[in-house]
């Protein structure tokens, strides 16, 4: 990977931004465009571009494959686990109104910790099913 | 309490208990927590059925959200026996399963093989127990997934071209009908199936809502491989792991019928559907094309996985012979062949499963002398056989009794003899293995081999015990499914 | 319109060219005319999903299969009669039924005065977001969004279990 | 600005039809796998424009509760949308992953060559 110096320069420089962006997108997503979803994808291409950039070898080195592997199921578990919340709070499956001290609240805290998990299994999954095809690809 | 929330909870144990096995991975870890969870889900679903039974319908907003704005789960008459199927064979697949999967899985992907095992089964319960139109394409979409990964895990590299077949016409399918509902959801402005049945009244004869009537019944159609739609299915069953086609084979095209008649006969409307459209006679035709020519392909396959799955596809052709008929009685005979068709090829497929576990081979003439040496299994796969053909003392029997019956309500002699005569079709693919296993001698290939594990034994007969049964008291199945046709019929769009 | 003329310019190109990256590239044209599209038609939410996953990461997984796969088409030997008549026939289908819809852009269709009206009238109040979207995707048909996060789940294990390679012990088959 | 408006209800379903039918070309008559895929996510797009041309208001915004907007476009379809895209995602993932599998087991991702080959192995 032998890539100009320009190109790694300014890499670097947008990569921070980048993340910040996808922070943005994620706990805007109340306001304005966006989620977990979206916030997932962008998160995710940070870690590709980088891995384009900069190879794969060191890319794994700084996220590495399990931690991952282990994203994606974790984020399904995060937003089961916020449905059996609701069974604990005498809901329905999946209802956040008594999460919190009153109603908005609890739906609000109940989207955020809703939108982490699509997060963390969205970005999880495309970085990993990445490093997969990237990987397949070296031998 | 939890009785309460037996719905929800019946599709969020196997997917919760999909994330902890892919979590784990290791594989016998993974088979522990698979097998726990997917003996959890027959209780509940029993527990429901006996709500059902009791109450008439069970209805479940998720997220407390009233429908239609929230999604709703709603158990009644027709899909109750259906959850209890599904719910069953996943609990016995699981069972039968270990020792099957570490022959033909590489043990590196053991763990999260279960964890597509999990995934497929709460898909098919979400399909099976939700009352919207899109929430059930997302959990199709989840079976249809888990299922593509699962045929391609096959040993034979085939398998991958038949995943991948399955994938295209699978996604086709899905796709045509997401855009039927995308033409009701814009005529109706809704996506619950009984607040949409409500709100077609009125506007049935319009054009939109025809072309969608179209585009779901074609698209569900692809998926339960009605006859010219079913060219993924031969090869998808005989390349996928004998664990998964058992599972399938019993499963996922019944769902798919529930779900087509979900919407023929609830959501639509019988009237709409049978009365003012000719579509009776368009379903007769290829429920007969289906029985006969997929029978008669049966007969000339060499693959004893592939003989069966053709004759899945024509076995799928009496299940819509039932439905076109449209009547109490045939639907009935539908809904009874749905479950009684389970029953009989899941004991089958997971014969077939002891034989390739034991000896390896799947070509139907390598398996000469096979009923010397496996007695025991093989006696169990020739239950299952005349059950198949339609024996009296057999389920089969009593499906065949259903259809045969709502044929000559109908005063359609001919239809009555046409399903006897493609009975007889049945008699020669099934003959023909029998003739070869046992009036043949062994060969070496049949008889080296392991020694076969006991819960693959037991549960086959288990199923096959079943198939015999149910034959003789046709009460509980029958009962079911006579109910389940009434409250098809009924439709959503009445009170309750 | 000018730039859904663009979009079917675009397809004509894809059903023409055989150079597999060309596809590709034009592929990811096509999503980005499909977002602005959708910008149009006030979905920004979809934009910009549509723009992320279709323009970038279907292009990035096409590329890589490319890399691993071939990158020319060869010339089919069928006639392309069949597949013809099952593409206008689904389309004939759609225009019939497509002529009954209510006009584009009226405000008293019932998919607005339905159910869409209400989250619309009480998002705010019982979830305190303003973004509809999002109240609708992870609250009121959040059970959606979690068959879907699975469905994405699913997937990823997928693609793992198809192309992980194994840490010892090659696959027999 | 007027006739435009009376147009564009027709063009909005007349391209959508015409990319969906594009697409289902596509996917049967190509032998191509790597094409059939991009066939089958252009299919897949078009039922997209279908949910979310009849979800516009004319004059409307985006369903963001704000002050000083009385008319939103309907926010469900959107949801929808965004549900199908990552569906279609999703299969595309694990379509090109067969497809890298095929390749490697078979050698070549063209149908016509795979299913003579398949003849020879039987």
């Amino acid at each position: 990977m032998r890539l100009d110096v320009i190109v790694r320069v300014t890499t670097k420089f947008f990569l921070p931004f980048m993340l910040l962006f996808a922070l943005y997108v994620q706990l805007h997503g109340d306001f304005g465009p966006g989620g977990g979803f979206q916030a997932g994808v962008i998160t995710a291409a940070t870690v590709i571009l980088y891995a384009i950039i900069f190879g794969l070898a060191p890319t794994m080195r700084l996220v590495p494959p399990i931690v991952v592997e282990s994203m994606v199921p974790l984020g399904v578990l995060i937003f089961l686990g916020v449905g059996v919340a609701g069974f604990v709070t005498g809901d329905n499956y999946l209802n956040y109104s008594h999460l919190a001290h009153d109603q908005v609240h609890g739906q609000e805290l109940g989207v955020m910790l809703v939108e982490a998990g699509v997060l963390v299994t969205v970005c999880g999954t495309m970085i990993a099913i990445f490093y997969t095809f990237a990987d397949r690809g070296r031998s | 309490m939890i009785e309460h929330h037996l719905p929800a909870l019946l599709v969020v144990v196997p997917l919760v208990a999909a994330v902890v096995t892919a979590l784990i991975r290791h594989g016998i870890a993974a088979y522990v927590t698979t097998l726990v969870a997917s003996w959890t889900l027959p209780v509940m679903a029993l527990m429901l059925l006996g709500q059902v039974l009791e109450a008439g319908e069970v209805s479940y907003a998720l997220g407390g959200w009233a429908p239609p704005v929230g999604i709703e789960y709603r158990v009644d008459g027709a899909n109750a026996p259906l959850l209890v199927l599904v719910a069953t064979m996943a609990a016995l697949v699981a069972t039968y399963a270990p020792r099957s999967v570490a022959s033909e899985i590489n043990i590196g992907r053991r763990g999260w093989f279960y964890t597509m095992f999990l995934l497929c089964v709460a898909g098919l319960l979400g399909i099976a127990i939700t009352a919207d139109a899109f929430n059930a394409f997302v959990f199709l979409e989840i079976s249809s997934l888990a299922t593509y990964v699962l045929i391609a895990l096959g040993r034979d590299r085939r398998a991958l071209l038949a995943a991948y077949q399955y994938l295209i016409l699978g996604t086709i399918g899905a796709t045509l009908y997401v855009v039927g509902v995308g033409l009701i959801f814009v005529m109706t402005g809704s996506l619950n199936m009984g607040d949409v049945a409500a709100r077609l009244t009125g506007i049935e004869n319009t054009r939109p809502i025809f072309a969608a009537l179209a585009f779901i019944t074609v698209g569900i159609s692809l998926k339960l491989a009605l006859f010219p739609l079913h060219v993924w299915l031969p090869n998808a069953y005989a390349f996928a792991p004998s664990m998964a086609t058992a599972f399938l084979a019993s499963t996922a095209t019944k769902v798919a019928v529930y779900l087509l008649l979900r919407f023929l006969f609830s959501l639509f409307g019988t009237d709409f559907v049978f009365v003012q459209h000719p579509i009776t006679p368009i379903l007769l035709a290829l429920s007969l094309a289906a029985m006969f020519a997929a029978s008669f392909v049966a007969v000339f396959q060499d693959d004893i996985k592939r003989m069966l799955a053709y004759s899945s596809v024509a076995q799928i052709g009496y299940i819509t012979l039932g439905v076109a008929l449209a009547t109490q009685t045939g639907l009935t005979g539908a809904m009874v062949h749905v479950l009684n068709h389970a029953l009989i090829k899941g004991a089958l497929f997971l014969a077939v499963g002891c034989i390739v576990y034991r000896t390896g081979v799947f070509r139907i003439d390598q398996l000469a002398g096979i009923g010397r040496t496996m007695p025991v299994t093989m006696a169990a796969f020739v239950i299952a056989g005349l059950g198949l053909i339609g024996v009296p003392g057999t389920v089969g029997f009593v499906s065949k009794w259903y259809l045969v019956a709502a044929a000559l309500e109908e005063g359609w002699w001919w239809l009555a003899l046409a399903i006897v005569a493609s009975s007889l079709i049945a008699v020669v693919y099934v003959g023909r293995i029998v003739e070869i296993a046992w009036f043949r001698e062994p060969s070496s290939r049949v008889r080296a081999g392991k020694r076969l594990p006991i819960e693959m034994i037991a549960v086959t007969w288990v199923m096959a015990g079943a198939t015999i049964y149910f034959g003789l008291d046709a009460e509980f199945t029958a009962g079911l499914a006579g109910r389940a046709a009434d409250t098809l019929l009924a439709g959503l769009a009445g009170p309750g | 319109m000018v730039l859904l003329t663009l979009m079917a310019a675009v397809t004509v190109g894809i059903i023409r060219v055989r150079n597999l990256f060309a596809v590709v590239v034009l592929s990811s044209i096509y999503s980005f005319l499909m977002a602005s599209v959708m910008i149009v038609l006030d979905a920004v939410d979809v934009a910009m999903t549509e723009a992320s996953v279709g323009a970038g990461i279907s292009t990035v997984l096409m590329l890589g299969t490319l890399y691993l796969t071939k990158t020319s088409e060869t010339v089919p030997v069928h006639t392309p009669a069949l597949p013809l008549f099952v593409a206008l026939g689904t389309g004939v289908a759609l225009v019939y039924g497509t002529f009954g819809l209510p006009p584009f852009g009226a405000a008293d269709t019932p998919l607005h005065t339905h159910v869409g009206a209400s989250y619309l009238a009480n998002s705010v109040a019982e979830t305190g977001i303003p973004n509809i979207v999002t109240s609708v995707l992870a609250s009121y048909r959040g059970y959606d969004t979690l068959g879907e996060t699975t469905v994405i789940f699913t997937a990823g294990i997928g693609v793992l279990l198809l192309l992980k390679r194994l840490a010892r012990a090659s696959r027999n088959g | 600005m007027s006739q435009v408006a009376e147009l564009l209800p027709l063009y909005n379903y007349w391209i959508t039809i015409f990319l969906m039918i594009s697409g289902l070309y596509i996917v049967v008559a190509r032998g191509n796998m790597v094409k059939k895929l991009v066939g089958l996510s252009l299919f897949q797009t078009s039922v997209y424009l279908l949910y979310l041309s009849p979800g516009k208001i004319l004059g409307g915004t985006p369903p963001i509760i704000a002050e000083g907007f009385e008319v939103y476009s309907a926010p469900l379809p959107h949801v929808l949308i965004l549900t199908a895209i990552v569906v279609g995602v999703a299969t595309l993932a694990l379509g090109l992953a067969l497809i890298v599998r095929i390749n490697e087991a078979f050698g070549t991702i063209e149908e016509d060559e795979l299913f003579d080959r398949d003849d020879d192995d039987a």
